[in-house]
């Protein structure tokens, strides 16, 4: 099982949930971010100072899914939050060594 | 709202039913100060200057009532749309405010009310900055009014700016703010002074209809007591026009039919403008009385407070039929539904029927927002459902329930209505070729507070980095 | 808040001790106006006219100020609760208001203000939809009032909804909303006119204690000067019989005698709620005095707001010593004690003395809110510490401070919070057997707003998909 | 807001160029009541009487106005500032108003408006509790005011707090709460009274630039109508000092000249506040008339509203330009300071000549608030901008366009705004070298609502368990 | 060591919090966040206009644990959380290759 | 790669951002969390009732870095977070399998 962890813009996550439910991913948890990276926040000004934002906000979504599932997974993200613009964000995939599902004590691949 | 020759002719008209309220109405224009009192302390003193005193005083209460009704407006607009395009509402309504009021004092005020005109157009032009002793005396007669030149232009000033109000909620959360600052003051200066001056100062519509659908003796007269058609229908329909050729929300009307709900940030923002504009209306339909008539102030209190009252109740038990559950919004469109219905004949109606006037216009609210999604008008506050659709109901309520006449409120009615479409289509569009009227995508995701203002407007999780 | 008859008692009233103020105080009842005016222009011409439309106008003002609290109690109730129940609370508010003066003029102003009865219970009636200008005028004279039928009415209307929403802050967060519903509009439109018109509208308990504890000359007679007992007790009562059948809200009350306070979710608008009851105070008890009365009405606004100011630092002073942080809650709450606890005596007691009876209520609600809390009272914003504990607290201070008789005082209130207490006891029962008054567990903990509404106060982080 | 003598002064003024403006002004004072009447009943009877009720009415409703105001200086502060503090600005303002009136009545009030005194410096009392009947009709005259005593006083025991809420929002953030309660408490009582009775109560600067300016006629007169100076800028420059004293909130100023702004949490409660402050500002300014008189009093309403309005546009417009975005924060802070602007000659300015007063303050704001920045004053709220700058410009203005003598004005409000920065700096450093005035830095940046009152503001997201 | 993640219904967090403590767990990470899955969301009405909710309110802990603790971890959270309703939520299982305190700059199982 | 968790106090965020900058770093995302452990909550006390509040808020910050980096990056943070009283915080390291880029489709550490 992997943890896929993806860093969208906010507005493309209905997308990337279509997507995700396309390939047969049922479950997902996402999170109000804040990103830092390539893409610059903007400046503003505050009663007369100027500043930058430099923390955009992003949604991160943390899926689990079984290995077989982590290609199309990535892919089906890949194409639900791609703009093509600087600042789409990334995709990480990590390591998961044990999935429980609380209700029915279902362990594995049948957790998720 | 109305000069007082208009007063007179209503005390003339002879619908008995509603005889001893109308007298009472008519009355307002019978204070016994015909002659021009020698001085000004004259003018103030003895029993008819007390009551100069009370009446003057009443109008500029009811000023400051209305100006709350903007505090209102800002905080239900500003509620029923996205946290993101919070300032830039706020921003819209507080330049709203201001630049209406400062630009009837420029042109609007003596456009609206120019005095003998040819009843359609007049010119405006600049107030007077003060009166010589003389001028102010010879003011404090009844030929005038039951107040000062002063509290007469602040009064109506406080007006004036509530027509771009309404078109500034409807077309919330997508327009430019630098288009939409032009059309409203253009607006406001120029557009609403015309079809308020066919009314109020004395045109066409004052008296048109009576030789039309009547015989001419001021019982077929056009009634619009407080302004259903001539504030608030005029702000629905302009803002429908608006609507219009800005196009709705992104993503608010998906294929197949289906409607995206885009939804408020702040419910309790949003009642608190209710509560205010409720506040408020008891300066908009009581000072509309244009004196401290015990009579009339008090019924038009009453019948304003059940219109609203009812339009609540109405609206919350359709909402709740129609749609499953109560909902609130629903409710709070409905109290201010069943205000703007009163509107046309607060003073001509009877308690009872401004109850079903309030409570109509609170069923049809909840029909007229759904039906305006359906046909995929975009107007995120109900703008055009609660004023344009209720203004005209409230207008032709007064030839049902206010001792009208049928045709002649719908017909009058409907000529204001098409007037602030049409005028507003124009404006609209002009502003729209020219200078643009629609923010970019981009702009309109990210939310129009950071794209036209660079400011938030709860900025508390921000970590940022000083510049310079 | 009382007819003119008892106003002449007060007037006769031997209180030395006090004469200069209750001379001010009575003599709102002397505006030389007894002769039925030939006409409606003559009632309202010369000086006395003058005089009346001054008075009327101040009932009017004093309305809208009243109107204003309902906004205080919604966004005080909503400040005090979780965000989870917003559109809930808010939702109970409108709603009451709404329906409370509807059903005040379907009933309850009758009920209230039956003329000749038999002291205990009048039967309620529709008020009339107009009037004819003969009854207009027969109104206008010191036998009826210093204002008009309508003036009086919307003010009292303004009133009537306050004791239902007392009820609505203290059993927030756990009841159903169509029980809640049911039983508002019952309690509104039956019970609050019953003892209401016990003392303001010329009932037993207006003149029965006279006899009973003193000699029947009026020296001892119940004094509710602006509804202590008459509107605040009797909703503060009624809540806790409520908050008894309804219990506490899950996970509030622990084993071994632990409290899991449940915090509210907004102190500004807590604040913003206080600040608007403030306010409108001073048409609930300015208005009061039921005419302009300068004497009167001035003494009335310096003790009211004395009185609240002196609540306020007691409150905050007391919450800092026992609590050891200084609680704005209980600031806002002390307010609002020394507001209610005046509201008895505010045109009879002295300056000083009304800073007093508000310290002394601002100290009372501090550790009557620990107590409630202790005895496993669940009452999320203090109504019942506020209104039931200080409305009983201001009317026996009439009898310290403010020239009552304290036995008089203690038996009147007792009455009138026993009988509120036992009413919506036995109402809110009838409910829970019939329709429910509680919701689920899961509802209480996702909340009320998508339980009972389907709509949430602050969706803004929504994720949603359009439906057909 | 001045005694009878004083506006008999300026009815006697030869500024012929405003004389019927000052006519009406002045004819505030000359309702003809001068015998002492026989009785109250006679007093508040005849035309002369219902007038009395109507001056006293709106001196009541002008209170309850001015009230509210310390509602919109509570949320414009809370706004402007993090919501981390936001419990601890709610209390701080609910105590100034709770403990500012409470001092008046116990010493101010008698301190500032001593009869015959020094002109520098009085001793205050108590208010008495209440008055013989003899008293009171006593004061029923013309001698006395065109109102009652308890009018008088709760009016003006409404502006008192003002000068301490002003400091409020300057030291926000980083004061603490007990240092700030007894500062607070301190100046409200005695050091407001000082400048407000060298002016208001008949002191030396009342007449004093007269002679020294002018030729002792009253044409040099200092003209401070409703308190440009002597509430604006002296709580503006008492700010200054207590800033200084203060210094900036942590990480503010950075080094190379760099500054981090601190944003505001919420916008939608900044803007209820400013509107709150406008419509309180009807009755700060239309009050001060001490008179429903109808010319000046409206003429009041007139000034008082294009002056806010156009301050609003033009400091919009200058953010604009300056900041190359519109800054609703500006734009806000500009209606504000065009209220302050017009406050010192509300009366005595022309419509247009108030619309420049207002539009210079709205430009002037905008570069004060970047300029404190620039020298390091941090004042999260603008106070000392908004009420300092634009205090001591009204003031000159009067000079300018409100029929003044410049000289006269600028020497007036430069000595009200050193005694307030002078006092204010000496108090402020004696509460700092005995209680302190400055949070820990941990505590500034876990924020006073923790840190003070233990309390946050919006809880919700809160997890805890339960003790004992 | 290992990062047990838990996706849990808010209102379990205390029970969760409370069972993590007995066995011995003294340090955990919350995230407010919105959670996708099998239970579905509610449909609602707002203004005429029928939507779903498909998010719906979760919270997610994340505890760090060296390796023995894993067990008696992840059953504290089965015992805290669970109702037997749908939507109780999932525990994951991740490796962590390093821990250290900022404070003291311990590292391994000492930083937990 | 690595996936670097850290906990850290939130007014710690900004110098913990200039210190990550430094090393290199050029892209993180941050997370508002509610942190439990050592650093006890404090009793307050609302309208009469005492209570704790035992999760005070923190900061979490997932930075994703080349195996290279680990070491620079931690310590980065730990000089940028630390104030040496109780309650800085921690640091986790979990490997990453699999990092992408979304807007380019690059791949591995060339992603980040
Ligand atoms: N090394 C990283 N570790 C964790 N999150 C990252 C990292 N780099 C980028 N991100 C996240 O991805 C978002 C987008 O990255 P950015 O560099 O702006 O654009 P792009 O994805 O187009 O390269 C950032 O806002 C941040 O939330
Ligand atoms: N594959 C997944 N990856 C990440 N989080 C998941 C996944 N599946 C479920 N979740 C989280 O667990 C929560 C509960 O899951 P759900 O399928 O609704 O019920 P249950 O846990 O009873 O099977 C979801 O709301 C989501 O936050
Ligand atoms: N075992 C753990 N798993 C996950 N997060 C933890 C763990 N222990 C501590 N934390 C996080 O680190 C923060 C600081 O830990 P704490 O024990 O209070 O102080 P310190 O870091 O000084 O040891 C906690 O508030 C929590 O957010």
């Amino acid at each position: 099982m992997k943890l896929v962890k993806a860093i969208i813009k906010p507005f493309k996550l209905e997308e990337v949930k279509e997507a995700l439910s396309e390939v047969g991913v049922e479950g997902m948890t996402v999170t109000e971010v804040k990103g830092f990276g390539r893409q610059k926040g903007h400046t503003e000004i505050y009663r007369g100072s100027e500043y930058t934002v430099d923390f955009l906000p992003k949604v991160m979504i943390d899926i689990a899914v079984t290995d077989d599932l982590v290609a199309k997974c990535v892919e089906a993200i890949k194409t639900g939050a791609r703009t093509g613009k600087i600042g789409d964000g990334k995709i990480f995939v990590l390591p998961i060594e044990e999935a429980i599902r609380i209700r029915t004590d279902e362990q594995g691949d049948s957790a998720i | 709202m109305r000069p007082l020759s208009l007063l007179k002719n209503i005390g003339r008209s002879p619908l008995a039913l509603l005889l001893p309220v109308l007298l009472a109405a008519g009355a307002t224009g019978v204070f016994a100060q015909d002659a021009v009192p020698a001085s000004y302390e004259e003018a103030i003193s003895g029993a008819e200057g007390a009551r100069f005193v009370v009446d003057n005083l009443w109008i500029l209460i009811a000023a400051a009532l209305v100006f709350i009704m903007h505090l209102g407006f800002s905080t239900v607009e500003t509620g029923l749309t996205q946290s993101k395009n919070t300032v830039n509402i706020l921003f819209k309504n507080v330049f709203i405010v201001c630049m209406g009021a400062f630009t009837y004092a420029l042109w609007g005020f003596n456009a609206m009310y120019p005095g003998e005109f040819n009843g359609i157009f007049a010119l405006g032009s600049p107030i007077p900055d003060s009166f010589a002793e003389a001028d102010i005396v010879a003011n404090m007669t009844s030929q005038y009014a039951a107040y000062t030149y002063w509290a007469d232009f602040i009064f109506q000033a406080m007006f004036a700016a509530t027509a771009a109000t309404i078109v500034s909620g409807a077309v919330a959360e997508r327009v430019k703010l630098p288009g939409f600052m032009v059309y409203a003051t253009l607006l406001v200066m120029f557009i609403y002074p015309i079809t308020g001056s066919w009314e109020w100062g004395g045109g066409w519509l004052n008296g048109g209809l009576d030789s039309l659908f009547g015989n001419g003796d001021g019982s077929a007269e056009f009634i619009d007591f407080a302004g259903s058609s001539l504030v608030h229908a005029f702000g629905g329909w302009a803002a429908l026009a608006a609507v219009i050729i800005l196009g709705p929300r992104t993503g608010k009307y998906l294929s197949g039919g289906r409607v995206r709900p885009i939804l408020g940030h702040s419910m309790p923002l949003t009642t608190i403008g209710v509560f205010m504009l409720f506040l408020g209306w008891f300066g908009f339909n009581g000072g509309s009385v244009l004196s401290a008539d015990p009579q009339a102030v008090s019924l038009v209190f009453v019948t304003t407070a059940m219109a609203g009252f009812c339009g609540g109740l109405t609206a919350a038990f359709t909402s709740w039929a129609v749609l499953k559950k109560p909902d609130l919004s629903m409710a709070l469109n409905g109290i201010l539904a069943g205000l703007v219905g009163i509107t046309a004949g607060a003073d001509t109606t009877g308690v009872w029927g401004s109850c079903a006037v309030g409570a109509i216009a609170g069923a049809i609210v909840v029909f007229s927002v759904i039906f305006f999604d359906k046909i995929k008008i975009d107007d995120p506050v109900g703008a055009i459902s609660v004023h344009g659709v209720c203004g005209i109901w409230g207008t032709v309520a007064v030839g049902i329930f206010g001792g009208g006449v049928f045709l002649t409120q719908l017909v009058g009615t409907l000529a204001v209505s098409a007037f602030a479409f049409t005028a507003s289509f124009a404006l609209f569009y002009l502003v729209k070729v020219t200078m643009g009227v629609r923010v970019s995508k981009e702009e309109e995701s990210g939310g129009l507070d950071l794209g036209e203002h660079g400011q938030e407007a709860y900025p508390d999780f921000q970590t940022s980095t000083p510049q310079m």
